[in-house]
């Protein structure tokens, strides 16, 4: 009856092939444990989009998980680079659908607001518009300005099946709200048929409404509210704890081939039940501790 | 006062900085940019907005971010929002004067690979891809290409055009519908802009014990040359400090 | 140098003919104190608009300021109706471009983005557009959907030389915050040229720092900060002070007829020399002490 | 337990609140229109999600607003945002199940006015205009119009098309494009539908106390009348005491 779901049950939601829309950025606010469980329970042939690539698009398309990936470029920041989908793209093994920040972006905004298409300026006279009108000619098309007579790059709308987006407070509704920059978050949450919140804090709604202002995920939207701490580890979520550094740099390192990133994989995802066997792995709340954020910095 | 004693990365930050006039709304990137930025804002162009495109304007940082998704560098934000409101609303609006990017390879009219080395239809090795970049390059009203002095990275031709400069120089760049375009490319031995007619790069400066043989042997297209080819202003030693000790502390930036 | 300014001198930046974008909604946060300045300054031939018309823009019609006002309907909610406005249609004194809603807000919106135009749904096959067809053809057209093939209304951007915001928070830069719904507000400024900002409330940037989540007004789009309590009144500032339902009455009245709103006109605005005077007149603060919003109810 | 004492308004909002399903999104303007959604939401439709056009989710007032503006209607929101996001990302990408309208007067196809009475190239009086109604009109799934029974507001031709119903009827909605249409006219004396195939109106009941003849003789128009017509289901006990104790104590909403 209500949303409150285990992360296991949110997964099972989803249909294998299904539009998974990603909240991470980089390598801040990440579907992590949601990645690993995806990988656990054996889910195939995902398309996932995001307007920057992140860690946990990154680990899905390792896994195998991912037939193809709607995003605008991406790397691990200064750790290094998306090396499993960078793989995929070289080996054809990923459909990799590739525009910039903004036009991924503008194609959650048609898709939130019920456009039939949006006009951009971004991509003209690019090869990023010459590969995307051979390998996704369907979502790129020319209008004509009826003002002007111009003629102008329309996109079509992106409406994923799903948004998973991990927050830092939501009620068991699923109204919840984002703290720092929310990139791509709240376009992708309206454009998507339905979301499933992954929060580190479970709120009252009672909080909620004492400061409505900030809810940027209204729970009408959303089918299932997942509260799970540190579910974005080893990226940072703003205000609540900081990235893992020397994770991050592990994951880097054995990504550089298919074998390191199998052992990887081994060792973080599939050696363990749950996310709370892979908090203790990781180190458990003594390491955890360390990486709680200030909360005057939010790092 | 100038300084006696700088690194390249030093005196291409501010070169970058003096790109940057008070008032104006600049879209950046992680890395010298960033510096650059900043010590714009900290010395001739105090009113200067900083934007980041994943909604993060005029930051304060304290402490040395890894990348955009680094909260270090989001720290003590004047505005914190999302894509559409920095490449939509201030970006693809029309408002931002300068971008600054980078990339693995340029060509001679400024066209701009982060994509891919190789064959784009055949065996190729994939890099970052575009991020904002690509939007930047496409809508800013000028924008200034940072990259490093090598003939594999100045080459005649780019693998793949992922943000586009001037395209196939003279009008080819409007005729695509796009808006400004580089005005100027600093590397560690010179700075460069474009031909106004050709959109052909063209030497503005070569930087203090430099050679014009330097410079050209480490590109892989032959710029044009001018007349008298002055020697790029070095930094002075304030801006020196202001990098050192308050911008870049941990030279994570530098490095 | 700075952008702090006295009303009066925010009103003198506005040129004659000049397109100004109103914040108010009804009867909540108008530009209450701003239409008084700008008619004392005796400024001619503006165009207005707004999602719903308010009794700012009432005030500006009734006074002979507006040219042409581009909204999508409005009245003084239970009070009455926007007696001037209404007056200036039926006589062709006011040239009326009138929508719906969300035909502004996607005109906003579409300034804001940078978009050339922009497709809707709304409007199709009522008689709005029928007249607008015929009163400003240059701002609707007809687009085809170049991924169905589809014929869609297509709007004209709105990018208004100004728009003036009665807010509840800014900084000296013109960094704001609005409490409660936003309405139209966040497109209105970032389609603008240019923003006046009228605060209740001044703080510092120290502050804007601690919350940049609730910045909807960047202070790079700002020209003019105006820190001015009560310059919303006789309406509502959610969180302020709540509308004053009997001067609101008093107003609906008067304005039943020509010769009633000269007689408000006169009253309380060309025999007051500016804002404090007008405070004082309609009871000063004892008067407003009674209009304070409760803390917890925001009204 | 069916309520003996009751007034028009409260069967109006009743019969409003039936149309109700539980997990619906309504888009509502003030008025009766909230007191129905209110009263749906305390009764069997606890996740009825309620929308305020300029940016308002799920409010519980504790006092009753003058309307939309009115700070009384914002109390203790889940969400306070804008027409972009509950016109836009919620009414025109397709997620509202109803809209409740009202207006000066409908015609036998349900198409609304609220702008004009008069002739609009000639001489008239001027009203309220759309706001969100023609957005709702347009793209909710399915609208409910509520309205006095008089012969002056439920016209043969309306002055003025300021909210499509199924405009000239048959298929005449669908070909401009437009989704849902309205499915109920909720008067003080009857409730109506639309034929499926002409969309001209048709009774469905008439209320308790209420002739067929009253009915039709204050209608411009004749609508279709079928031949069993059943009797409005009254307000129980428990609506009328929520009405009036609880969602409209101060009966402002009932005038």
């Amino acid at each position: 009856m209500g949303k409150l779901a285990t992360l296991a049950e949110a997964v099972e939601s989803i249909p294998p092939g299904a539009h998974v829309a990603l909240s991470g950025f980089a390598i801040t606010r990440c579907n992590m444990a949601f990645a690993r469980e995806v990988i656990r329970q054996g889910l195939r042939g995902l398309t996932i989009s995001q307007c920057v690539g992140g860690m946990d698009a990154d680990l899905l398309v390792g896994a195998g998980v991912v037939k193809r990936m709607i995003y605008g470029g991406g790397s691990l920041d200064r750790f290094g680079r998306l090396n499993n989908v960078n793989r995929g793209i070289e080996s054809g093994t990923l459909i990799a659908e590739e525009y910039s920040s903004l036009s991924v972006a503008f194609r959650y905004l048609a898709g939130a607001l019920g456009l039939p298409f949006i006009p951009i300026r971004s991509l003209r006279g690019s090869d990023i518009l010459t590969r995307l009108q051979q390998m996704a000619p369907e979502n790129v098309g020319v209008v004509q300005d009826p003002f002007t007579g111009e003629q102008w790059l329309a996109l079509r709308p992106l409406v994923p099946d799903v948004a998973v987006v991990q927050v830092q407070v939501a009620d068991e509704e699923g109204n919840a709200w984002i703290y720092g920059p929310r990139w791509d978050n709240e376009e992708q949450v309206k454009a998507s048929q339905r979301v499933i919140v992954i929060t580190e804090q479970l709120v009252p709604t009672e909080i909620i409404r004492r400061d409505p202002e900030r809810t940027v995920i209204p729970g009408f939207k959303v089918s299932h509210v997942v509260h799970l701490p540190f579910s974005a580890h080893p990226t940072s979520v703003y205000r609540v704890y900081d990235y893992d550094a020397e994770h991050i740099r592990e994951y880097a390192a054995a990504t550089r081939t298919t074998e390191g990133f199998q052992t990887y994989l081994e060792k973080y995802v599939f050696s363990v039940q749950d996310h709370w066997e892979y908090l203790e792995l990781i180190g458990g709340m003594k390491h955890l501790a360390s990486l709680m954020a200030d909360p005057i910095l939010g790092y | 006062m100038y300084a006696e004693d700088y690194t390249p990365f030093e005196l291409m930050a501010v070169a970058g900085a003096r790109e940057l006039k008070d008032g104006e709304i600049v879209a950046v990137g992680i890395g010298l940019p960033v510096v650059a930025s900043f010590l714009a804002k900290r010395t001739h162009a105090p009113r200067l907005t900083i934007l980041f495109e994943l909604g993060v304007v005029d930051p304060e940082p304290i402490h040395t971010g890894v990348g955009l998704a680094d909260p270090r560098v989001w720290y003590r934000a004047t505005v914190m929002s999302s894509f559409v409101d920095m490449l939509g609303m201030v970006l693809h609006r029309g408002l931002v004067d300068v971008g600054f990017l980078g990339g693995l390879e340029t060509d001679a009219y400024g066209n701009l690979n982060t994509t891919l080395l190789g064959d784009p239809w055949g065996q190729f090795t994939h890099f970052v891809g575009s991020g904002g970049a690509n939007d930047i390059a496409s809508s800013a009203k000028r924008t200034v290409i940072i990259i490093r002095h090598e003939a594999r990275k100045l080459k005649e031709a780019v693998s793949f055009i992922t943000s586009p400069g001037y395209l196939r120089g003279g009008d080819t760049r409007e005729a695509a519908g796009l808006r400004g375009g580089p005005v100027r490319v600093i590397t560690d031995k010179a700075i460069f802009g474009f031909d106004p007619q050709t959109r052909w790069m063209r030497l503005e400066s070569i930087h203090p014990h430099t050679t014009l043989e330097d410079v050209l042997a480490n590109m892989s297209f032959h710029p044009l040359v001018p007349d008298h080819l002055p020697v790029t202003e070095p930094p002075t030693v304030e801006q020196v400090r202001l990098i050192r000790e308050e911008i870049d502390p941990e030279r994570l930036y530098a490095g």
